[in-house]
């Protein structure tokens, strides 16, 4: 299909006459993300997101501002509050940078969920029987989740790759599989000796030694997270590897002509990403519930990707955005218990705020600018 | 005559398996006459929305744009149904609302994904995750609905030994209309002026601007429109095979919707049949579970549609293409 | 996206998430309305302004769902009623914090303890741990964990956990369908299979075979983890398959999934008349009406109520320990009352009787 | 804007008479070109009558962003006239008919058709008023028939609403036994070689009754002979009053059928001449504003060793035909070996099989003494292979990367570009300024993106990029397509440096005159294998062009 796209092609921004037929990179969605520099669309979109949002408070008869403040202070004032965001956040730096690596190759990852949560039963369990060990138990569950992570990206990567299945159904797919397997191992050959009889679905306690703690208010796995983002903005950014993703990102026949494996680099884009989301799971094994129970996903794979949006594409810009989605989830629960407004609310700036950063015609009301209407997307659907 | 016969060779291998599967289904019943019926009753229930939903996949791909918003269509519609007839009293007034609330979330699909070119599966992103915040933050409780949606019997067609029974007798007017509907967009696919462009849209958008079609236009409105089926989808769920709203009740059928148009190719017919293939394997599971003897573990069963997609595609890969152009907005020349 | 909010409810549905809840909410609970709770406690009985907690003359009730909403019409909102009714009945005061996500049961609880409440709910057995190191940490207040089991050895005199025999109530119902099924055939559509639902379920099982030999139950589990008590469309096809099955009794007992196999009955021909439907939880005459032309009885299990009485002993002074055994049984038969031929009542009141004073055993074992 | 009168190029308007004229012109020019014979019955000159003004444009103009595309344009088309418009690529032809088409909405000045000069909003206005385009790419839909291709947008229906086919097959029929246009109605364009597929775009234009016809570069993807067939069909249609437009940069073509020419230059007619008026060198200058450099200043070859042995290769394309068939091909080093022959006949599947990008079905390829029959274009690349690919949009360059990193594309993980996987910024940033220097690299830096460059620049980072590392053997497809004048000269020089460096060099081009004025060795494919090789000094070009076509 990318035969039709040269007819499609806007003209060119600059440089000497040329006709408007002028092919151009096919990295549609990811030029968007990443060309678009422009930090203020990004503000201007959350400040519109939360000024709707602040209606929709104002028409449940609560003072918007109250409630606002209300959620601040539950997320970052409070005792102890900052501590919980950090510890919200980890998790989503986690699967806001799963969501990016693939997407700087070209694949749209909505299997965060999926990976996190099949990295989180296997960790938590490895951590388990690996208690005894204490720290290295830790960090083998932490290995583990992201081994387990990966092996769903693997799938992803490969069925893709070489079979050109796309990767946003077989990632759905994949959630739902996941969702089936971890609960079946849940109730089933990893449930905890102890729920046996309640019939709670949870493996077994992780033991004290194992388990990851928080250092001068700061959760261990929040370290872990914002190093890992570090990381990945500088293998991006600094080394062959990342500028071998780039390169398919931005343009996939010119990688395989500049002998770039791109099958290869899909798969591994693909696991990374996945391994990343499994890590999650196991950071939020070991460090918040101490085990796994199904729960433990919440909405962490899907809020990835407004996290992943938010950055466009920058690894570095997840911590920000991951934070942000931190503040909200933490600060909900004050918010209805100062207002009695309901915690879905969060999730209804959420989605606004996913909307604001996602439409482009923001941007071009900002700056007029015909950039933006080269910001037309690409998703590759059915290749 | 001849042109039966043009058909019949150039459509063999889906002949072959109809009737291949219509020949397993009546020996089914022969042999098991007493848990037949009712399994393809389920297979067949379990299918109605699917069908609608994949429709809706269909009717978008073909004109080249993707619709993962579905599943936020159909429960935007299924909440909108529910409580205008919960609050108005009249069951016809939820319907007409509930397909109405379908088209408002195809327009927003519209509107974003074709005019404003936003990429179309964020756009289908956030339609689901609105629908979410949406229906959770104002679903209020304790609501009931003022009637039912009426069931029917087709003459003629309900005397149909089998198939009468599963499809035509006793089934209410939205299964009735799922069947039209999957009938009428395939015709309106491949026999009308509609489908032709249509399908020239989605699959090479700047031939049918050449040839004088308003692209943008016309994959606005055919999401917009079949938004209305995701609609009646949604008000299936929520007033007609349940009678109640919860949140999230669509239960992933819009994803389930989108396997099942991959599998069906982007044909109608094949979507319809494949969407009654998930019902039979879905209504098995149930059989096997509730007859004993046969333990696999319900939460794997469950698995099976999305195992069988995620096969079906990895193995059939290159055979099913998907519309040229999907997943691309349109840009003209001058743009 | 799918279910970014079904995947963190399954747990919710999954401690004996079974259908029920007392009567219209009223004003409070749904999410439309939660805003107004503020202003409104009042003419619901109840006050929301917790400012004079620590005043001794002021009986502060807190309610911590589990990661679901208190209009559940499940555990978390019969918990939710039982709650409302006692700090109506005590002039008290009354909040709730629907929990998002399962990581944030001790925050949710500390909101209410660091305002210094009297006593504090929490709703599901997921938060059983949770709750044991909250009540650990503040002796001064109360806790009662609904359907919370707690280890043996666990001594805390501020910490009741409440739980229900869902075994003796299922029983009772299959007593009944055992006797009333015209075909020998009755059907079960259930939620998530684990213990608690399996409980009501095999006990329905037991009951139905003691009231007779000749009867064969068929029994679905939903499949799916994730909404396996939230699928009302999935109910409501398992039935409609039973029905064609010629069952003619339908135990509808998971949630939401149970409620759409009872409208699903209660739609079909002959509804009342030839084919009836059991509920589950509390008495479903009351919470799923469009069931009432099928629903001959439900199978009890009375958490408003537990939630009530626990809270007024609360108030009084110590819990009786460190478990309370709730009731269960089977509610009413309303419209049905001249249905059921006098003998099958009589049958049943005695098996009834039975359970209750300890002489006849559900024979269910997990 | 009342311009146009004072032109002095409007009392050209051809005469009646000149029939006898063109005709002589004709045959100087197929002395040129054997591949141009037209038949003398397709070559009616002079049948048609010229009748008044059909197509008036007056002060056209159009940018995008900065970019004059159209400036200033006035041009007019009599009633059965064909007029060409010649200029390289880049001078704005395709902008300026997709106006008079409607897919582009002028920013100044007017198009009337017909006498009618309100804007022609989009192509279903245009259509509607007589005008009719055939486009360089298709606009047929490849998955539908030809029947369901000619009449969408204007189907015919029964009760409104059914498709009605079977006129639409009656349609084609009529229409192509009219036009002695062969096509089946029933066919998938999909399946149709590209020849057939323009017949279909030609008829389906002529299925709306046009009065003007355009074709934007038409005869780009066709053989001889159908490019021949194509030109005797224009004639006709001229003859029977169609008014046509066609664009090409072919000059041959231009003086073979058109009746008058204008020129155009970065957006601005320099010139409107009859043909009969005009030589192939003077149009030539016109379009460049220059004198062409028409051939090469290089010294006789000295061939070295065999760098690069192909022996019975087998490559299929895309559709899983067979594209190369049994293709043989040595190239020394110190030589340039030309591949000569029309597009489509395996030159795009033996580029990407040398370079590691396609897979070879059978027979082997030596690069030295390294086989590299299975290798992938890393491989190729570390074994001295430099290649100008043929698509340099979408394999040259990534648009969005800066010119620094286009220029180390290929050797990025490599020393002194990086060091244990992390990149030296340093070293790719001075590679970068040296290759800018010395390619002549027209940018505002080297961290200027690729995209933003112009076609010959972009082409220029492309050979700057795969001469650098000294490639044994450069293999150069198509390396001037859609390149200036300027850069084509450049380009070529420094292909004959490479050469004289030691290299051994195969180009691949359509152009046949860039073979010519290249090559050392001239082989000539035709259905996916060399069909006659040749020494340049041995050439002829009729001969060639005979060869081209398949006829040996």
């Amino acid at each position: 299909m990318s035969d039709t796209r040269t007819e499609e092609a806007p003209p060119p921004s600059d440089g000497g006459p040329r006709e408007p037929e002028a092919p151009k990179d096919r990295a549609g969605l990811l030029a968007y993300l990443i060309g678009h520099q422009s930090g203020v669309v990004i503000v201007v979109a959350l400040v519109i997101a939360l000024l709707i949002g602040a209606a929709l408070i104002r028409y449940q008869g609560v003072n918007p501002w109250y409630a606002y403040e209300v959620l601040l202070r539950g997320a970052l004032v409070n005792d102890g509050a900052l501590t919980r965001t950090l510890q919200k956040t980890a998790p989503l730096v986690l699967t806001g940078l799963a969501v990016v690596l693939p997407l700087r190759v070209g694949l749209f990852n909505i299997g965060a969920q999926g990976q996190l949560q099949l990295g989180a039963i296997f960790g938590a369990w490895v951590a388990y029987v690996a208690g005894g060990a204490g720290f290295l138990g830790a960090v083998l569950g932490m290995l583990v989740g992201i081994v387990f992570g990966s092996v769903v990206g693997l799938l992803v990567g490969v069925l893709k790759a070489y079979r050109g299945v796309h990767e946003v159904i077989s990632t759905i797919m994949l959630n739902y599989i996941v969702a089936g397997v971890t609960f079946w191992l849940v109730v089933g050959p990893l449930q905890g000796e102890s729920s046996r009889t309640s019939g709670i679905p949870q493996t077994e306690s992780i033991p004290e030694a194992a388990r990851l703690d928080t250092v001068a208010g700061v959760p261990v796995g929040f370290a872990v997270a914002v190093v890992l983002a570090a990381v990945c903005w500088w293998v991006l950014g600094r080394t062959t590897f990342g500028f071998r993703f780039n390169t398919v990102g931005a343009n996939k026949e010119a990688a395989r002509y500049a002998g770039v494996p791109i099958n290869r680099v899909v798969v591994l884009s693909m696991l990374a990403g996945a391994g990343l989301a499994g890590l999650a799971g196991a950071l939020e094994a070991l460090g918040t519930l101490h085990r796994f129970e199904p729960a433990i996903v919440g909405s962490l794979g899907f809020d990835g990707i407004t996290i992943a949006l938010l950055a466009r594409a920058n690894p570095l810009a997840t911590i920000p955005a991951a934070f942000l989605v931190g503040i909200l989830r933490t600060g909900a629960a004050g918010l209805q218990f100062q207002t009695g407004i309901a915690p879905e609310i969060v999730d209804l700036l959420l989605a606004l705020i996913l909307l604001m950063v996602s439409i482009p015609v923001l941007g071009k009301w900002l700056f007029r600018s015909r950039a933006d209407k080269q910001s037309v997307a690409t998703t590759s659907w059915g290749n | 005559m001849e042109r039966l016969s043009t058909w019949a060779s150039k459509n063999r291998t889906p002949l072959v398996i109809a009737a291949a599967v219509l020949v397993a289904a009546y020996a089914f019943n022969l042999v098991r006459g007493d848990i037949a019926p009712s399994m393809f009753g389920a297979a067949w229930g379990y299918a109605i929305p699917l069908v609608l939903a994949a429709l809706v996949g269909v009717i978008g791909e073909r004109s080249g744009v993707v619709n993962i918003g579905i599943e936020g269509q159909m429960l935007l519609a299924a909440f909108a149904g529910f409580f205008v007839a919960a609050v108005s009293g009249s069951m016809i007034v939820g319907v007409l609302a509930g397909i109405g609330t379908g088209l408002v979330a195809g327009g927003f699909l519209a509107v974003t994904a074709v005019r404003w070119r936003m990429d179309q599966i964020i756009a289908g992103v956030v339609l689901n995750i609105i629908a979410t915040g949406l229906t959770s933050f104002y679903l209020v409780s304790g609501q009931s609905l003022p009637g039912v949606i009426p069931n029917v019997s087709v003459p003629l067609l309900s005397q149909i030994p089998l198939l009468g029974e599963v499809f035509f007798s006793g089934r209410s007017v939205i299964a009735l209309i799922a069947i039209l509907a999957a009938v009428l967009v395939h015709l309106a696919l491949f026999h009308s002026r509609w489908g032709l462009r249509t399908r020239a849209v989605g699959e090479y958008p700047s031939a049918a601007d050449t040839a004088g079609i308003k692209v943008e236009r016309l994959r606005m409105v055919n999401v917009t429109l079949a938004g209305s089926l995701a609609g009646l989808a949604g008000v299936y769920l929520s007033m007609d095979a349940s009678s109640t709203f919860e949140r999230e009740m669509t239960a992933g059928r819009g994803f389930l919707a989108l396997a099942i148009m991959i599998m069906g190719a982007w044909r109608p017919l094949r979507a319809f049949s494949m969407a009654l293939f998930f019902g039979f394997v879905n209504a098995t599971a149930s059989q096997l579970q509730q007859t004993g003897g046969f333990s696999i573990p319900p939460q794997l069963t469950a698995t099976l549609p999305y195992v069988a997609t995620l096969v079906v595609l990895a193995v059939a890969a290159g055979r099913v293409r998907p519309p040229g152009a999907v997943g691309q907005p349109y840009v003209k020349k001058d743009q | 996206m799918k279910s970014t909010r079904y995947l963190v409810a399954v747990p919710a549905a999954l401690a004996l998430a079974l259908a029920g809840c007392g009567g219209s909410t009223g004003t409070s609970g749904a999410g439309g309305d939660t805003g107004s709770d503020t202003g409104s406690g009042d003419t619901a009985g109840y006050s929301t302004d917790d400012s004079n907690c620590a005043d001794e003359e002021v009986f502060c009730i807190g309610l911590v769902t589990d990661t679901g909403n208190v209009d559940d019409k499940s555990f978390n909102q019969s918990a939710h009623e039982g709650a409302e009714a006692a700090a109506t009945e005590l002039e008290g005061v009354y909040k709730y914090i629907e929990t998002q996500d399962a990581k944030d049961y001790a925050a949710n609880m500390a909101q209410f303890t660091d305002n210094s409440y009297d006593a504090i709910v929490t709703v599901g057995f997921l938060m059983t741990e949770a709750t044991v190191a909250a009540a650990e940490e503040n002796p001064e207040t109360k806790f009662i964990g609904v359907d919370q089991g707690y280890p043996e050895g666990t001594e805390l005199t501020n910490l009741t956990g409440l739980i229900f025999p869902e075994d003796q109530a299922g029983y009772a119902a299959g007593f009944l369908a055992g006797l009333m099924t015209e075909t020998d055939k009755l059907g079960q559509v259930l939620g998530q299979e684990i213990p608690p639902v399996q409980k009501f379920a095999k006990g329905f099982e037991n009951g139905a075979k003691a009231a007779n030999d000749a009867v064969s139950v068929q029994t679905v589990y939903h499949p799916a983890g994730d909404n396996a008590f939230n699928d009302p469309v999935w109910g409501a096809g398992e039935a409609r398959k039973q029905l064609a099955q010629d069952v003619d009794v339908v135990f509808g007992a998971g949630g939401n999934t149970g409620n759409g196999a009872l409208q699903e009955v209660a739609k079909a021909d002959g509804a009342g008349e030839s084919v009836y439907c059991i509920g589950v939880d509390t008495d479903q005459w009351d919470t799923v009406p469009q069931a009432q032309p099928c629903l001959i009885t439900s199978a009890m299990k009375l958490i408003t109520k537990g939630v009530t009485d626990t809270l007024m002993t609360a108030e009084s002074g110590e819990f009786e320990g460190v478990q309370t055994v709730g009731e269960a049984g089977i509610a009413p038969y309303h419209d049905f009352e001249d249905t059921i031929p006098d003998d099958v009542k009589s049958q049943v009141e005695e098996i009834v009787a039975q359970l209750q004073d300890g002489s006849l055993e559900t024979g269910v074992t997990l | 804007m009342s311009e146009s009168t004072s032109r002095p190029e409007s009392e050209g308007t051809p005469h009646p008479t000149r029939g006898d004229t063109s005709q002589s012109h004709l045959a100087d020019i197929a002395t040129t070109d054997a591949a141009l014979e037209l038949p003398p019955e397709q070559s009616g000159f002079g049948e048609g009558v010229i009748g008044e003004v059909l197509l008036d444009i007056e002060g056209l103009s159009k940018s995008f962003g900065s970019v004059h595309a159209n400036r200033d344009i006035t041009l007019n088309v009599r009633r059965g006239e064909i007029v060409a418009l010649l200029g390289e690529n880049g001078a704005g032809k395709s902008t300026l008919v997709n106006q008079i088409f409607g897919l582009i909405t002028p920013d100044r000045g007017t198009v009337s058709v017909k006498g009618d000069s309100t804007p022609i909003k989009d192509p279903r206005d245009a259509i509607r008023r007589g005008v009719g385009m055939v486009h360089q790419h298709f606009q047929l839909v490849p998955v539908m028939t030809v029947a369901e291709n000619m009449v969408l947008g204007h189907e015919s229906t029964r009760a409104g609403v059914v498709l009605d086919l079977d006129s639409a097959r009656r349609m084609v029929r009529e229409l192509s036994e009219k036009h002695g246009l062969a096509v089946d109605p029933d066919a998938e364009v999909d399946d149709l070689p590209v020849g057939t597929q323009q017949r279909v775009e030609i008829l389906k234009a002529l299925s709306r009754r046009v009065d003007l016809l355009i074709l934007d570069e038409p005869t780009a993807v066709l053989t001889p002979q159908e490019t021949d067939e194509l030109l005797g069909v224009m004639r006709e249609l001229a003859n029977s009053g169609t008014s046509i437009v066609f664009i090409t940069h072919k000059l041959r073509e231009v003086l073979a059928v058109a009746d008058r020419v204008y020129v155009l230059r970065q957006g601005e007619v320099v010139g409107e001449v009859a043909t009969k008026e005009t030589d192939a060198t003077g149009l030539a200058t016109m379009m460049v504003g220059r004198e062409v450099v028409l051939s090469i200043d290089k010294e006789p070859a000295t061939p070295g060793e065999p760098v690069l042995e192909i022996e019975d290769l087998h490559v299929r394309d895309d559709r899983g035909l067979a594209a190369v068939d049994g293709f043989s091909l040595t190239v020394n080093a110190g030589e340039i070996v030309g591949v000569a022959g029309v597009e489509g006949n395996g030159q795009r599947e033996l580029v990407e099989a040398l370079a590691g990008m396609r897979k070879v079905v059978s027979g082997r390829m030596r690069l030295g003494d390294l086989d590299l029959t299975t290798a992938n274009p890393y491989q190729t690349h570390h074994a001295g292979l430099g290649h100008v690919p043929e698509d340099r949009e979408k394999h040259g360059i990534v648009g969005s990367y800066s010119i620094a990193d286009n220029l180390v594309l290929n050797e990025f993980d490599q020393a002194p570009y990086a060091k244990s996987g992390v990149r030296q910024f340093d070293a790719v940033r001075e590679n970068a300024e040296r290759l800018r220097e010395e390619f002549d690299i027209r940018s505002s830096g080297v961290f200027q993106t690729a995209g933003s460059l112009s076609g010959g620049n972009k082409q220029k980072v492309v050979v700057a990029r795969e001469m650098a590392f000294k490639p044994k053997l450069l293999m150069a497809a198509q390396p001037t397509r859609g390149v200036d004048v300027g850069s084509i000269e450049f380009i070529h020089r420094r292909i004959v440096e490479a050469r004289d460096e030691g290299a051994g060099v195969l180009l691949v081009s359509a152009e046949l005159d860039e073979i010519l004025s290249l090559s050392d060795r001239i082989a000539v494919v035709h259905g996916g294998t060399v069909v006659a090789e040749m020494r340049v000094e041995d050439a002829d070009r009729t001969e060639i062009g005979r060869l081209m076509a398949g006829d040996h």
